[in-house]
């Protein structure tokens, strides 16, 4: 992707908006300041789904009977026999030379409690660990593979043009979502996502296979992934653009879940920092060591992630906590570089939710868009449709997703996921998503231009609100700074959502690292090296 | 999907799953807004055979009305076999081919008369398909050489219409009509059909045809009228079927089998 | 009204435009050019309506057995007796000062073919013309007395804040119009517009009493006008806010129905000088002189009055065609000024119509608004919502309609004519009209305050486009002048309609005056005297 | 008008004329978009009850599938009468009220344990009910000085829930479930009422509240419930009720009835 390619000199938000670059500047070195101690906490700890998405890249597959899979059968006797604290790696690789069986049988036998591991010290361990890197690497350079497979494929047909459309398809059955996927596709969807059934964000382990019983959603599994990849590849073909696809990486299962996506190519990922912790009250230790790692791996799958600001504004008030929402992206961006990601990476969130009938609402909704933009000039930004102030009243909502479409336009927003007229009632039918689009593309071919006689003045209501939100981000994360981010998000200060840093599911799957810990996949993505 | 598959003579409304059944409803009752009108909504929901349904949204509109969107699943089936539509039942010609068909066919030019009878005055519709410039690409009949039109636009009385085709030696008379509130389309067709029958004898009489966007394009009988098309008809289609029907023309008689 | 209450100097549409003053000046000679022999026409003739609507004002109201109007019944006696090149006041007059009836009497012993008419000269002449004078007088200050009522309640409620909203009802049943107007009165009308029943614009008379028959509309009578006023008066007293009424006067009674809407203080008609021509085939000649005399009456009432450019729009293409709504829109302004009527009574219409699928269509009708702003910055201006492009898909005509509103806000208009989403199906439901104002009311407190951001630049789209069709409407201009207006319209200018001068329905009821004509009632609207 | 006053027991739907039944519906047919499909919709409607119906908007969906927009007029008749409602009958205390009752019929703080249970993590509607904040206007129960209030939050599992209340010896458990795709809130307040009956003597189970934007509050019985809530709801309706239910207080039985 270019440079700046969302604004023009003409439209440059910075100067319309009048943003003092100072305070740019120190809104993110605090950002970093708040940030780097939970990177160091996230480098000292390893989780069960870290050492498990390990095994996944060394090509563990599958499940036993009661559907429990193998990595996660194998990271658990491991951890019983021997801890977790020097990685999963050495012991299973070094129990795989002594006993010669291959990983998938180590696995089994292991399950059978056939096996018994060791922590090999001197050449042995150096053995085991070069074996667990030859084996590892094969499985990044799979997922090295698929970012070129993608590279090609966008060569060919080239890439739409901003900002890309994004639908969400939420049958619960992947036979049902293929079909609904590829029509939403032809109508004119960029991006499909792929909503997870409630609650798997909070399986401590991914499902296996294809799945057709999802509750408003489709479980996330590899052979999921691969259905639908391979259904809008032929549909990509047929239109000669091409359709990415996209599904959510935050929950327990973040690491493994972000290595199955490099593995099958998927494009984008739901991946913030702090979700899980937040909206899935996920222990906040945890989520930062699988996030860390599962951004390394986004990162170098070339997948663009998508973070969770705009679900704050489900929970909280849009306008009070607008400032939040800053706070939040700033924290995302940090941590999301840190993990290697770039600017074209990064889809921060946003969301049209303020009240509409307040004074000035769309307004509003403008000077925080534009405030986001002005922010990160480089970084496509999602863009969420209006969701809690959806009623029953469908005409309404078409309305107001119209009025969203157009700040969109307005604002220049990288990627729009399509507001459905139902969202207060049903998870989108086929005719939802038609109509949506058909709103989109009027709204974007008759009005999209309307960009450049849009031109807030400085000193007008727009900049002004912009501004003060900057303003109020600076001061929050002044505090979150003396505070540590831990306690600030103990202290309710995202979403209402109180978080203490020693509560949350997954908290048990949580090991800090020995001296002698090693994890071939984690040094392999460090030194982006593919052997 | 497979319900989606046209081999399937039985289907049912589809909102996100197969055979789920769902259907949007609005509509308003007389009735002021409270837990009893939603009730009533419901009612009205499950006589229609929507079971489950869900009263989404309900806005009192004063004191007396409530407005209410309803969700829910139908369980009526669809037979597709059952479904009788008029199909195109002659075949669709250029203008050429018309031209040709009437000069070898009737031997003079064929006479058209057009008009918005009653009070409608919606001319937009006739003029699409009687105006050179035409309608959806196609040019208008006045653009066939063979075709003689006498276009008397809005509000014609049927008197007027009747006395004008027969000073036309009218082949064919085409007649609008738009607005269709308290079924003024039906009783002005009605009307109209009944005084060509009237006026002309059984076999001098022009052939009667009426379009406009609320038409049921099976009422011909009812409506005693010999076509009736609908929204979104093209000129071609018209001067197609007047061909077929009015032209003496084995060749393409075949044709329309 | 204030002056310039549309426009601030800060959004002046002259200025973002980049208008000549120098074509706006030129544009308005030319109409004034082309309109000053048609004035001169309608100087010299009188019709049947006109004569009627003198009676009118004169108190002659009711109706025969098979509900021919006396009015009708009298002018056409007169007529075939003694001709009407005189006026129909002295000969009547003259004959009540005979008989000493009165003139209802004398109309219906006329009617019964039990009055001799005459036309007499001298003092009788005189006599007859200062008796005639006097009771045609009284009603004129009826009309008076009507405006100061008026007047008295906005003084009371003030007006509403512009744009004024505009709704409609048409069921056919005054009795179901009344409750429906109220509804959507209460719902935030200020204006409501009873439709009238197709073909009544064709009749040569104004049906008498309560009606409960009409075809997508109510017969426009008198005892309809008196029901629906109060109706009003009750809301707008119940809601301490004056509710205008409209109804429509173009058609074959224009002078008629003028009188009576000002004797039952209508606040606002449709009166349009060229519609009765193009869009129901009525003579041009008889238009011309019904339409002055309807609108000196409208003046004299404080009646405004909204013309019909939109229409247009409806057979012609309204980007091809927009040049034509300006030129009929400066011929609108000169046949009003000429007839008395001032810049904050002029609701000239324009609309939204364009085909919504193509690219720009939104900025395009902007620059068609901002371009009629620009011309008549005074005038309240009447903005039409699509029809045309309208279809069954009633939530894409929802999401239109919002469009329209934002488009209406964006530019200032004065008087906004709410769009129903089921424009393409029925007459609009108690429902629609509901969903309408709430499209309405969200758009305009949401969004309204936008113009303040918009600022389309001088050399941008926007302003390119208004400023190509002030010069397009210039140059029609200029042909309309050499050519005459009278063949311009016979060659189908406007609406692509041809109406040939010695054509059309009521030219029968057009009559040349005499040297001897007498009118009371033109001379007391000319003069502006009260008796 | 007279349909639209509220002593007419029979109403039907009001577009623009009292009595004249017209609705609006949109829908999908899993059918390729063609004259066959519309009539297909046109049958639909017909067995609906909807006659005369109009398909005023069709729209091809891929191959597969069509979008249809319909109106027409319903002929069935909505009684009023025979509309059941679960009306309020209980009385609307203000949160003084509230307290003083507890203090004086219970003697002892009230316990309140609320959870969204499942997969279910939509907990603002029950924060929305339990948290200070409150709703519309309204504080929540943590608001009422004699109620305490344990809210266990998003996703809590039923054997979870029931534990819980044994420890906070609940006198109520509130349960809210928002996802209803697959009716995933019935099986799951089905399986958390007979986890109370299960775990508890008939008259030491709390009493079992649950709510939700789509519940059908006459489902008590079916769900196996004391009393259930729907879109809308506010704190102090909650706090009323549950005065009423398990507070002995004859003053207030009385203004019940
Ligand atoms: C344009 C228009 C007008 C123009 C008409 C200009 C003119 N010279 O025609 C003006 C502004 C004058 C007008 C006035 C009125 N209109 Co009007 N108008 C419309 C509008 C916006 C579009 C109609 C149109 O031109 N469609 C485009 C043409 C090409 O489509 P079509 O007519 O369906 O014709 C096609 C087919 O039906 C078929 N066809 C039609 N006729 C025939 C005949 C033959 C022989 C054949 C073979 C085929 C055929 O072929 C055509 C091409 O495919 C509609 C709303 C809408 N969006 O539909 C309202 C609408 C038709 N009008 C309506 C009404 C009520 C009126 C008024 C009474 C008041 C008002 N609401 O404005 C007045 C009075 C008119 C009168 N006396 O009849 C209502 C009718 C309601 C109803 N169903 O009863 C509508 C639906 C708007 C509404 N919802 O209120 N109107
Ligand atoms: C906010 C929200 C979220 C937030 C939730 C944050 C949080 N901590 O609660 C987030 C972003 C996390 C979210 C996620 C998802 N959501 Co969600 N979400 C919504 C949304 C926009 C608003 C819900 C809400 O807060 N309403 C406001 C509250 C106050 O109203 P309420 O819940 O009805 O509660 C009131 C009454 O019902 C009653 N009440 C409710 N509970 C109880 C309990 C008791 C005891 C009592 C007495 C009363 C009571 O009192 C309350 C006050 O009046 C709705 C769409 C909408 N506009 O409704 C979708 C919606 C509920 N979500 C939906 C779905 C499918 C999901 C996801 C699965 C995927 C997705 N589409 O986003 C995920 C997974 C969530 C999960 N595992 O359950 C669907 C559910 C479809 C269905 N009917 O099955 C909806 C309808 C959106 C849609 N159309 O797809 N969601
Ligand atoms: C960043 C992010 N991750 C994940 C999810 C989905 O999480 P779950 O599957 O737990 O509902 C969301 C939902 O909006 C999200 O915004
Ligand atoms: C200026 C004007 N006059 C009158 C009318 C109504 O005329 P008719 O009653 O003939 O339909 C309209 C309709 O839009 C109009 O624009």
């Amino acid at each position: 992707m270019s440079r700046s390619p969302y604004t023009t000199a003409a439209n440059d938000p910075r100067r319309m908006l009048d943003l003092d670059p100072v305070t740019i500047r120190k809104a993110r070195s605090l950002a970093r300041r708040a940030g780097a101690p939970v990177v160091k906490l996230a480098k000292q700890h390893t989780t069960v789904s870290v050492e498990r998405a390990t095994l996944r890249l060394a090509g563990l597959e599958g499940a036993d009977v009661e559907g429990i899979p193998w990595v996660n059968r194998l990271v658990d006797v491991v951890r019983e026999q021997v801890g977790l604290e020097h990685g999963v790696s050495v012991p299973v690789w070094d129990a795989m030379i002594r006993t010669g069986d291959d990983l998938t049988t180590v696995a089994q036998k292991a399950a059978a409690g056939s096996v018994q591991f060791r922590v090999p010290e001197g050449k042995a361990a150096s053995a085991a660990a070069k074996r667990a890197r030859v084996q590892i690497s094969a499985g990044i350079r799979r997922v090295d593979a698929q970012r070129a497979a993608r590279d090609k494929l966008i060569g060919k047909y080239g890439n739409p043009p901003s900002p890309w459309i994004y639908l969400i398809v939420a049958t619960g059955d992947i036979y049902e979502d293929m079909p609904q996927a590829q029509a939403a596709a032809r109508e004119g969807a960029d991006v499909i996502a792929v909503i997870r059934s409630t609650g798997q964000s909070l399986l401590d382990y991914v499902p296996e296979g294809p799945t057709r019983e999802g509750y408003a959603g489709t479980y996330a599994t590899q052979a999921n992934f691969r259905l639908m990849r391979a259904a809008l590849d032929e549909t990509s073909k047929e239109l000669g653009r091409y359709v990415r696809l996209t599904n959510y990486a935050s929950g327990l299962c973040m690491p493994e879940i972000a290595a199955l996506a490099g593995l099958e190519r998927l494009d984008m990922m739901l991946n913030d920092s702090m979700y899980g912790i937040l909206f899935r009250d996920i222990n906040p230790v945890r989520t930062f060591v699988d996030q860390r790692f599962s951004r390394q791996v986004h990162a170098r799958a070339g997948i663009i992630i998508n973070t969770g600001e705009d679900n704050y504004l489900t929970t909280a008030d849009a306008v009070d906590a607008a400032h939040t929402v800053t706070v939040s992206q700033l924290l995302n961006e940090f941590f999301a570089k840190e993990a290697g990601l770039q600017d074209w990476q990064l889809g921060l969130g946003h969301a049209f939710e303020i009240v509409p009938e307040i004074p000035d609402s769309f307004r509003l909704e403008l000077a925080h868009a534009m405030l986001a933009r002005a922010l990160f000039p480089d970084a496509p930004l999602k863009w969420m449709p209006p969701t809690k102030h959806m009623t029953g009243d469908v005409f309404r909502g078409y309305l107001l997703d119209g009025f969203f479409n157009l700040a969109g336009a307005l604002t220049g927003q990288g990627i729009l996921l399509v507001g459905m007229m139902t969202e207060a009632v049903v998870t989108p039918w086929l005719s939802d998503r038609d109509l949506a689009l058909q709103n989109v593309r009027y709204v974007f071919n008759a009005a999209g231009n309307l960009r450049e006689d849009f031109r807030p003045a400085p000193d007008g209501f727009i900049a002004q609100r912009a501004r003060q939100v900057l303003g109020e981000a600076v001061d929050l994360l002044d505090d979150i700074v003396d505070d540590t981010l831990l306690n600030a998000i103990a202290d309710g200060t995202f979403g209402l959502m109180t978080r203490p840093a020693d509560a949350g599911r997954g908290l048990e799957g949580v090991v800090r690292k020995s001296s002698a810990y090693v994890n071939p996949a984690s040094d392999l993505l460090e030194e982006g090296a593919t052997r | 999907m497979s319900g989606s598959k046209t081999d399937k003579h039985i289907v049912r409304p589809y909102g996100d799953t197969t055979g789920d059944g769902m259907v949007q409803m609005s509509f308003t009752l007389p009735l002021p807004h409270d837990k009893r009108a939603e009730g009533a909504a419901l009612q009205l929901a499950k006589k229609m055979g929507m079971d489950p349904a869900m009263v989404v949204h309900a806005k009192a509109m004063g004191t007396d009305f409530t407005f209410f969107v309803v969700y829910g699943a139908v369980q009526h089936l669809v037979d597709v076999r059952e479904v009788q539509v008029v199909e195109r039942d002659y075949p669709l010609l250029s203008p050429k081919e018309v031209n040709t068909a009437i000069k070898k066919g009737l031997r003079r030019p064929m006479v058209v008369v057009g008009a918005c009878i009653g009070t409608d005055a919606h001319t937009v519709g006739i003029d699409a398909i009687l105006n050179i410039k035409g309608f959806a690409g196609e040019k208008g009949l006045e653009y066939y050489s063979e075709v003689t039109v006498v276009n008397l636009g809005a509000q014609v009385s049927v008197p007027d219409l009747v006395e004008a085709s027969r000073v036309a030696k009218a082949d064919a008379v085409l007649v609008s009509q738009v607005v269709t509130q308290r079924d003024a389309h039906l009783h002005n067709t009605r009307e109209m059909s009944a005084a060509f029958r009237e006026a002309f004898p059984r076999d001098r009489r022009p052939l009667l045809v009426v379009g406009g966007p609320r038409f049921d394009e099976a009422m011909t009988a009812e409506l005693g009228v010999d076509r009736i098309f609908g929204k979104g008809t093209t000129p071609g289609e018209v001067a197609s079927y007047l061909v077929s029907s009015l032209v003496p023309t084995p060749s393409i008689r075949k044709k329309a089998v």
